[in-house]
């Protein structure tokens, strides 16, 4: 094992954290950190995997790693205002599991 | 002429001009219906010659910034991608058209930039060959998508927005996942150069289940249904019309095209699973269906239903691989033409009564006739009553079922589409009756009315259509690859 | 919102033309040496770093009033300043590691002589690096300081910075 | 190993302690106010003394420069939020820790 | 040699175990004001994983992001959360907000989900397990055309020559989010802090800093780490910071000028991206001998309108709806 | 001279962990906001120590932008998201 | 371009071109409306005439038009096709002109005459249908064509009848859907020939033909009404009298019919069909469903219910004729689709012009009838003896004809079963014309239009007149050249090509 791989298996777990999170929470705002998490998660395994070698790193995943955090942010930050919507016309951050009758 | 159509980078132009599209629109909200028409109708210009260019010298292949795979981006077409970027187009101009009339002022202005981002996101999808592109052009299709869903604004509609946005993204995210594994075991990540290397690993069925599980979420296949239905029930009923009949269908062709270009060696052992699955679909899709009171609900399920059948193909490439993918890629094009319509004709209903209580619609038949038609001529083809597009799909997809003695997936078929002619008869059956409380009117613009008209008649047109079709779905062989697999399997 | 922008203008507008003068110079020395510094003396930055300190400059202008310093007593200052921020970060260690935590927390009122400006957000931000004292409210030239000894002479202390603070600003 | 080396390394270690310092401090005192005095001084310092410790070993004086500055903003910053916290806690009556 | 890789194991260590604990508390501590902090330290820390796995492109990425924009959105949509909790009365609502913020599916669908997501972690651990010890990246291939990529820092030759259609999409996408946000017309909150001269000064004073170091992060990005996306959020965070401080763009500006800016970036991309196109026959293929020039014209535009992208994600609403209400 | 580095970096990560502990406790939003910019502090100077041991220069720049923007989210943190209504809750 | 390749298609445009201009119609252009409904019918009816030459001169008229890789979609007229085309044709003429009085003054006509436009279309589909997949075709169609016409009404009733009509016709379809590809499945052609095209297939696919067969005669005994699949029809009696006319008489139970007949003859061949087993089962069936459903028909106080009941006995002994399985049975059988259509249809014009003119629905309200409206009730008459089987009606030439052809084959059984169902139209028949001319009628109709110095309007009148003497016609000069019988004959003679 190496440290690539040490890394990989954290951010395996961080993933695996945001999925368990993501599903069992009711609170937007959580289920958008898990989703943030989960991110995190991916971009670690996707840049820890590129340092097995150590001549010199892949900068390929770094520019993947890159393009997919600011996919994130745009993510997050509609995700966000999408439920301060849900918030001010519901009341309540959370899904309506309940259809409306 | 015929040079001009031969000489166009024709896919280029297939995502630069929404996208370009998109920008004027947002810059100069003065004149957008005019813009977003223009760019659509550019867009359906650019399929058309797009279709002659691979007609004359098979599949396309552009290398981006003049790098090759692996370094660089590869765009690709083939008949599979020419098929469904013509489907998009239609599909797209008619929804537009509808659109136009639709919306007020500020809801135009709000909907054509969101609109031609999910085109271009599309049309990208469509032409991309390389998976981290897929990557970006998935979460440019989902938030497109679930931002159009939001702009109904209502409850429902956010709440459907928002399951929409967190499926969408733990989709993408799974996605993104498995392609970080197939780039670390391969080093690439062009499709053409994976598929060339691909074999069984541990690490490769970690990434299969991934991007399957990612992409099954987005198509929204049975058990991962749950976002669909409030989310595009909920939405604008043209937007409603864009998610059904193209949204999911871009994730499914990315799943098809995946599974018959990458995962097919390794994967075919577990395609039976995806048949369930797709059998669970239609099944309980059709069953929740019969069980709403509103039109546009019953609709969304109809949806689920659908997909299911979109899944029958994987367990039945084996024996029967060409006329089941066939089946498969006709069925969804019918789809995508029905739903479209059928999700317009919804609209026109909600605008006339102020409601879609499925028990009220109160003599619609006599009082909107085209609107009830489109729904009616919709309605054929998801039955798969002849003659429509939906009737070529099933029968091409029964005799793949057949073909193989695979009786209990044929049995399938026959039963969703008597269970489909339940629901939407029942929704018919209303139309012709009086309601107990007669509702306040609002007059239906005409355009709106005949783009659903048009299409649904367009999902009829297509069950003879075939023979023109079918061999545009062969350039470039895309089923092919899936057949060599096949010997070497046998 | 607007009054804020008005503000802005004035500031910029109203001000005396040698002032800004030399607040410009001063500052464009200032953000070249900065930008010195960032790209490690590379003489081929200076194509973007030119206009970017220019831009910093018009920017800087904009949104800080020209305040001229005296800058010997900012040397003075600097040189103060540091001493006892150092002594500030001995003494809060101690306190810190001391078995049985030798503080006396209280609140005191020191009321500015300093004019409202930047000149009292300086005394504010450096009364809270100071030892034992932390600027905790500044309202109508009123400094509200929470001290860590409330035995310590800390109105003295506080006097001989503002005395630096107004040297440092040229006021008398 | 130069004289340099080893101021810089003296410098290196009691920034170090300081560091510990804001920490414990963080956790031992009793309220807000207390705390951020802690964290406020002792982080300032501590980063001081690092950041001068490494400029010692610094190859060029604009990196010097940059250290300094990065030294310079932290501490900006830092005294800046320390008042606006502890401002915003005496607005919202958050009660002092008396002896 | 013993003794340093120990040490690099146990800082590797740590860090791992730290995040998976900020993780682990972030998402499930019952305070979601707290979750949001552990959060923001988590951002933090996940910066020092990026520079452990030298990545420092990613770490400026992150510390950008992470540091100044996530965060400062988290806290400041929590803020809002909360408020139009307060309006509909306080008390009692208190104590439902504290209950929904708590609020987790019922424990029978804890276990449901657990057991495959754990199913998970243990297959993907094995497939990661099972990969060569040996990468097989593409850092050759970018490598040995990296002369012709008019840069020398990989990472900026793979995301603006080798891949720059990505990067065209993912402005896209970030400009997609701001439509989007617009569209949803949310209204801009009333409230605003008293102004507060430290503040002010603060702002002010960070401003034309970040201005320069947004500048030098474009310039720095052609050989080391940096770029548009760094440069764009570092100046994307003084709009922030602004913002923070009570500055409104004034309503001359919010209109098409805003927008203008806003898309400029994009524009200049696919008009780079056609001129290639008519030039070479190839989307985006840039001339070696003019590549730095044209990524340099790209990325200036870039920072510009993912700085004010960003600004605007985190204020919103539409400046030129917002004095209306 | 690489290995006093370390464990120097070591220590300040140790430090953060125990940071940490504050953010649990609070018991004000004030103490947590508190210790997340400690851990901005503190990440400055590991990143400068590592930055020494790799070599790299870019790590002052990513030190330097920690520095600049851990500020805007405190910035946030006072303006936004402690505000008026917390009294009940902080002042225990 | 050989015209001949164009006529099939031609007349089927025929009445699906007017069809689709008329839904675009308003509301109260009749005089238009009329025009193109009639034109269109007297076309078609020209088209059919010449192609009757043709076909009888052994000229070969066929489209053919690609639908799928391997498939086309093939219209073709053979004298069989043709047979049914002309019963269409002819009835689709006189309906169209009763239906114009029946309708007049009500609402939604456009609609209603679009949709039983297309329903010819269908029909006429049906019957030229060159293989299964375009039989399939139209006769799906046919099933959505005739969904608007029985909910037409727009009454709770009428929804819950499209509802039943729509369960039992789709599951059937389906059934048939199933059916066909399995069978192109396996052969590879679906191609209507003379002698069916399965004998060629090995002994190994038996079972799988045989469950084939079930499906088919259970797809196509939805429409034919063969019991226990005829829930439906009785239902559908509330749609208004010409659709019950034209869709009971000829279209739809027709098609079912019609289908089965080709099941038997042109895709497994009467021969292949017999070897398997398949037809005495079906002759069994179709047996049961005349008796059964005869004796249901006698309980009945709802008139069109008791004509609904008699259609569904009438319908099977075509079926009945093709599984006796000799060739004389299958002309009877054959040139009862025609018999039985002509005098079907009388009965329900008469049904109609009862309800319209005097608001009678029921058999109790008929008292006296035949004073009131004597022209309608002799036409009614006739239709009964023909029903019956009484000498010279047409009816007596089909029984004539199964009688003989059961005997030929050896199933003497089938006389028992003519006879007994005679002997129950007689019950549930005669019992009517006693009414209607011996007893008193009542001093009020329930409900009565005046139409002047005619019973009723000469609209409503003449289709009936004019079907009861082609009832007539066809039994009395049932020797002529283009006559039923004679076309039966030529039909067998052929080889049911």
């Amino acid at each position: 094992m190496s440290i690539a791989v040490l890394y990989a298996l954290v951010g395996i777990g961080l993933f695996c954290l945001g999925v368990y999170a993501l599903m069992i929470h009711a609170h937007l705002l959580r289920k958008i950190l898990a989703l943030n998490i989960m991110g995190s998660g991916v971009f670690m395994v996707l840049l820890a995997l590129a340092g097995r070698t150590e001549i010199m790193p892949d900068p390929v995943p770094a520019a993947m790693v890159i393009t997919g955090i600011v996919v994130a942010v745009s993510a997050t930050a509609f995700a966000l205002a999408l439920m301060l919507k849900i918030s001010a016309v519901t009341g309540r951050a959370e899904l309506n599991d309940e259809e409306e009758k | 002429m015929g040079d001009f159509l031969l000489t166009m980078p024709w896919a280029v132009v297939l995502i630069l001009l929404p996208l370009v599209g998109a920008i004027v629109c947002f810059l100069w909200p003065k004149n957008v219906n005019q813009l977003g028409l223009v760019t659509l109708a550019g867009v359906f210009l650019s399929v058309v010659g797009l279709g002659a260019w691979l007609l004359e010298n098979g599949v396309y292949h552009h290398a981006v910034g003049g790098w090759n795979a692996p370094l660089g981006i590869h765009l690709y077409a083939d008949g599979l991608s020419l098929v469904m970027l013509g489907i998009t187009a239609l599909v797209g101009l008619f929804v537009s058209v509808y659109a136009t009339a639709y919306f007020d002022r500020v809801q135009s202005e709000q909907f054509w930039p969101l609109w031609l981002f999910l085109l271009t996101a599309l049309n990208a999808l469509f032409l991309s060959a390389d998976m981290f592109n897929l990557y970006v052009t998935l979460e440019l299709l989902g938030l497109s998508a679930v931002a159009l869903v939001a702009l109904a604004g209502g409850k429902a509609a956010l709440n459907g927005a928002m399951r929409y946005l967190l499926a969408s993204l733990l989709g993408s995210l799974l996605f993104l996942f498995g392609v970080a594994l197939l780039y670390h075991t391969y080093g690439s990540l062009d499709l053409a150069i994976l598929s060339e290397q691909i074999e069984a690993s541990p690490t490769v069925w970690m990434a299969l289940g991934l991007i399957s599980a990612g992409l099954l979420l987005k198509t929204a296949l049975f058990p991962l249904h749950f976002w669909l239905p409030p989310a595009h029930a909920s939405a604008f009923s043209p937007i409603s019309a864009l998610l059904s009949a193209l949204v999911v269908k871009a994730s499914f062709y990315l799943l098809l095209r995946l599974w018959l270009e990458l995962f097919w060696p390794i994967s075919g052992s577990v395609a039976g699973l995806l048949g369930i699955l797709g059998v669970m679909a239609i099944l309980w899709g059709s069953l929740q269906a019969l069980r709403q009171t509103r039109v546009k609900m019953l609709v969304a399920y109809s949806t689920v239903a659908q997909i299911g059948y979109l899944f029958l193909a994987f367990p039945l490439a084996m024996g029967a691989g060409v006329t089941a993918w066939n089946a498969v890629m006709y069925l969804a094009i019918s789809h995508a033409l029905a739903k479209a319509a059928m999700f317009m004709a919804a609209g026109n209903l909600l605008r006339f009564g102020g409601h879609d209580r499925i028990a009220d619609l109160d003599q619609l038949a006599q009082r909107l006739p085209l609107t009830v038609a489109a729904f009616a001529l919709a309605g054929v083809s998801l039955i798969g009553l002849p003659p429509s597009g939906g009737f070529i799909g099933k029968w091409l997809l029964l005799e793949a079922a057949l073909m193989q003695g695979r009786w209990d997936l044929a049995v399938v078929i026959v039963l969703g589409g008597v269970l489909a002619a339940m629901y939407l008869f029942k929704v018919l059956g209303y139309a012709f009756t009086e309601a107990s409380t007669p509702s306040k009117v609002t007059a239906v613009p005409v355009r709106m009315e005949w783009a659903a008209l048009l299409l649904a008649s367009g999902a009829i047109l297509l069950g003879f259509l075939a023979p023109l079709i079918l061999p545009l779905l062969a350039i470039g062989t895309p089923f092919d690859a899936f057949s060599s697999a096949q010997e070497v399997m046998s | 919102m607007c009054q804020v922008k008005k503000a802005f203008l004035s500031e910029y507008f109203l001000g005396v033309p040698r002032e800004i003068y030399l607040t410009f110079l001063t500052r464009g020395l200032l953000f070249s040496l900065i930008w010195w510094a960032l790209t490690n003396g590379d003489l081929s930055s200076w194509v973007i770093g030119g206009p970017a300190v220019m831009l910093a400059l018009i920017v800087s202008m904009l949104l800080i009033p020209s305040t001229p310093l005296v800058w010997r007593a900012g040397v003075k200052f600097v040189f103060l300043f540091m001493l006892r921020s150092l002594m500030g970060g001995i003494d809060v260690a101690w306190r810190a590691f001391h078995p049985r935590l030798p503080i006396e927390p209280d609140l005191i009122e020191y009321p500015l002589q300093l004019p409202p400006g930047v000149a009292q957000v300086v005394m504010v931000n450096t009364v809270s690096l100071l030892p034992g004292t932390l600027s905790a409210e500044l309202h109508d030239s009123v400094l509200k300081v929470h001290v860590l000894d409330g035995q310590s002479d800390v109105k003295t202390e506080l006097m001989v910075v503002e005395k630096h603070v107004r040297r440092l600003f040229g006021l008398t | 190993m130069t004289l340099s080396d080893y101021l810089s390394v003296l410098f290196l270690l009691a920034g170090a302690v300081f560091f510990l310092a804001g920490t414990v401090g963080l956790l031992r005192f009793p309220d807000v106010y207390t705390r951020l005095h802690a964290l406020t001084k002792a982080d300032n310092v501590g980063l001081g003394l690092i950041v001068i410790g490494l400029a010692m070993q610094a190859e060029s004086y604009a990196s010097v420069g940059k250290l300094l500055l990065i030294w310079l903003l932290v501490l900006l910053a830092g005294s800046s939020i320390s008042h606006l916290i502890a401002k915003k806690a005496l607005q919202k009556g958050v009660r002092m820790w008396r002896r | 040699m013993e003794a340093l890789s120990l040490l690099q194991w146990l800082i590797d260590g740590l860090i791992g175990i730290g995040l998976l604990w900020l993780a682990w508390r972030a998402l499930f501590c019952p305070e979601l004001f707290k979750a949001i902090v552990l959060f923001i330290a988590f951002g933090l820390l996940m910066t020092l994983a990026w520079v452990r796995l030298k990545a420092p492109d990613v770490a400026l990425a992150e510390v950008a992001i992470g540091a100044g924009l996530t965060g400062a959105l988290l806290l400041s949509s929590w803020a809002k959360l909360r408020d139009f909790d307060a309006n509909k009365g306080m008390g009692v609502r208190e104590k439902n907000r504290v209950q929904s913020e708590q609020k987790t599916k019922r424990p029978f669908f804890h276990w449901l989900s657990a057991t495959p997501v754990l199913l998970m972690a243990v297959g993907l651990g094995y497939g990661v397990l099972q990969l060569s010890p040996y990468a097989t990246g593409l850092s050759t291939a970018v490598a040995e055309n990296l002369d012709a990529s008019g840069v020398s820092n990989p990472v900026t030759a793979v995301l603006l020559n080798f891949r720059a259609y990505d990067t065209l999409l993912e402005i896209a996408v970030l400009l997609l989010a701001l439509i989007g946000i617009w569209s949803l017309e949310i209204r801009p909150s009333v409230r605003e802090a008293t102004l507060d001269p430290v503040l002010d000064l603060l702002a002010r004073l960070l401003t034309p800093l970040l201005l320069l170091v947004s500048a030098y992060l474009l310039w720095v990005g052609a050989h080391a780490s940096g770029g548009a996306f760094q440069a764009g959020s570092v100046l994307g965070a003084a709009g922030v910071l602004l913002i923070l401080a009570g500055w409104r763009l004034p309503l001359s500006l919010a209109g098409l000028p805003l927008r203008i800016t806003l898309v400029v970036g994009l524009s200049t991309f696919i008009a780079v991206a056609v001129l290639m196109m008519l030039d070479r026959g190839q989307l985006l293929a840039f001339p070696p001998s003019q590549a730095s020039l044209i990524i340099f014209v790209l990325e200036t535009t870039a920072t510009l309108s993912i700085a004010a992208i960003l600004a605007a994600l985190f204020l919103g609403s539409r400046p030129d709806h917002s004095e209306k209400i | 001279m690489e290995t006093f580095y370390l464990v120097l970096v070591l220590f300040l990560l140790l430090n953060l962990a125990a940071g940490m502990w504050r953010v649990l406790l609070g018991p004000t939003a004030a103490d947590r906001m508190m210790a997340a910019q400690l851990f901005g502090t503190t990440a400055v100077a590991v990143l400068l120590l590592l930055g020494q041991v790799e070599g790299r220069s870019a790590l002052h720049d990513v030190a330097f932008v920690f520095a600049l923007l851990s500020a805007v989210t405190a910035v946030a943190f006072v303006r936004r998201a402690w505000s008026e209504q917390e009294k009940k809750h902080d002042s225990k | 371009m050989n015209w001949n390749d164009w006529l099939p298609l031609l007349l089927i445009a025929c009445s699906l071109v007017p069809g689709l201009i008329i839904f675009g119609l308003a509301e109260q252009r009749v005089r238009l409306r009329t025009t193109l409904n009639l034109s269109g019918s007297v076309i078609n009816l020209l088209l059919v005439a010449w192609m009757l030459w043709g076909v009888y001169h052994g000229q070969h008229f066929e489209t053919r038009l690609p639908l799928l890789p391997g498939l086309d979609l093939v219209l073709r007229a053979g004298p069989l096709s043709l047979l049914f085309v002309t019963l269409s044709a002819v009835l689709w003429l006189l309906t169209t002109i009763y239906a114009i009085g029946y309708l007049e003054g009500s609402p939604h006509r456009s609609r209603f005459f679009g949709f039983f436009s297309l329903c010819v279309s269908a029909t006429i589909g049906v019957a030229m249908s060159g293989n299964l997949i375009t039989f399939l075709l139209f006769y799906e169609l046919l099933t959505l064509a005739t969904y608007p016409l029985i909910v037409h009404r727009g009454t709770e009733v009428a929804r819950h009848a499209g509802k039943i009509y729509l369960r039992y016709t789709l599951i059937g379809g389906g059934l048939l859907m199933f059916a066909t590809v399995w069978l192109y499945t396996l052969t590879g052609s679906l191609e209507f020939t003379p002698q069916g095209f399965l004998h060629a297939l090995g002994d190994e696919h038996r079972p799988a033909l045989v469950m084939i067969f079930i499906l088919f005669i259970a797809g196509f005994g939805v429409k034919a009404a063969l019991i226990p699949l005829h829930g439906w029809l009785p239902l559908a009696m509330i749609a208004p009298a010409p659709v019950s006319a034209l869709l009971h008489a000829v279209a739809v139970v027709k098609a079912g019919a019609f289908g089965i007949v080709r099941v038997v003859y042109d895709v497994f061949g009467i021969n292949f069909a017999t070897d398997l087993g398949v037809t005495a089962p079906l002759a069994w069936l179709a047996a049961f469903t005349i008796l059964y459903a005869s004796m249901r028909a006698l309980y009945q106080d709802d008139l069109k219910r008791r004509l609904a009941f008699s259609t569904i006995s009438q319908v099977s002994y075509i079926t009945l004729g093709i599984a006796i399985a000799g060739p004389i049975a299958a002309i009877g059988g054959v040139v009862h689709l025609v018999h039985q259509g002509l005098m079907k249809i009388t009965l329900f014009f008469c049904a109609g012009n009862l309800a319209e003119t005097l608001g009678i629905h029921k058999i109790s309200e008929m008292d006296g009838v035949g004073q009131r409206m004597p022209w309608t009730m002799a036409a009614f008459t006739i239709g009964v003896f023909g029903m019956i089987g009484a000498p010279p009606t047409a009816g007596f030439i089909t029984k004539w004809y199964l009688g003989m052809g059961a005997l030929e084959a050896g199933q003497s059984w089938v006389i028992w079963v003519l006879a007994g169902s005679s002997l129950l139209n007689a019950a549930y028949f005669l019992p009517i014309l006693h009414r209607v001319w011996f007893r008193k009628p009542p001093k009020h109709w329930p409900e009565e239009h005046d139409f002047g110095r005619q019973e009723t309007s000469w609209m409503l009148l003449l289709p009936p007149i004019i079907t009861a003497f082609l009832a007539l016609g066809a039994g009395l000069v049932a020797a002529a050249a283009f006559s039923p019988l004679a076309w039966a004959k030529l039909i067998a003679e052929r080889e049911f090509y």
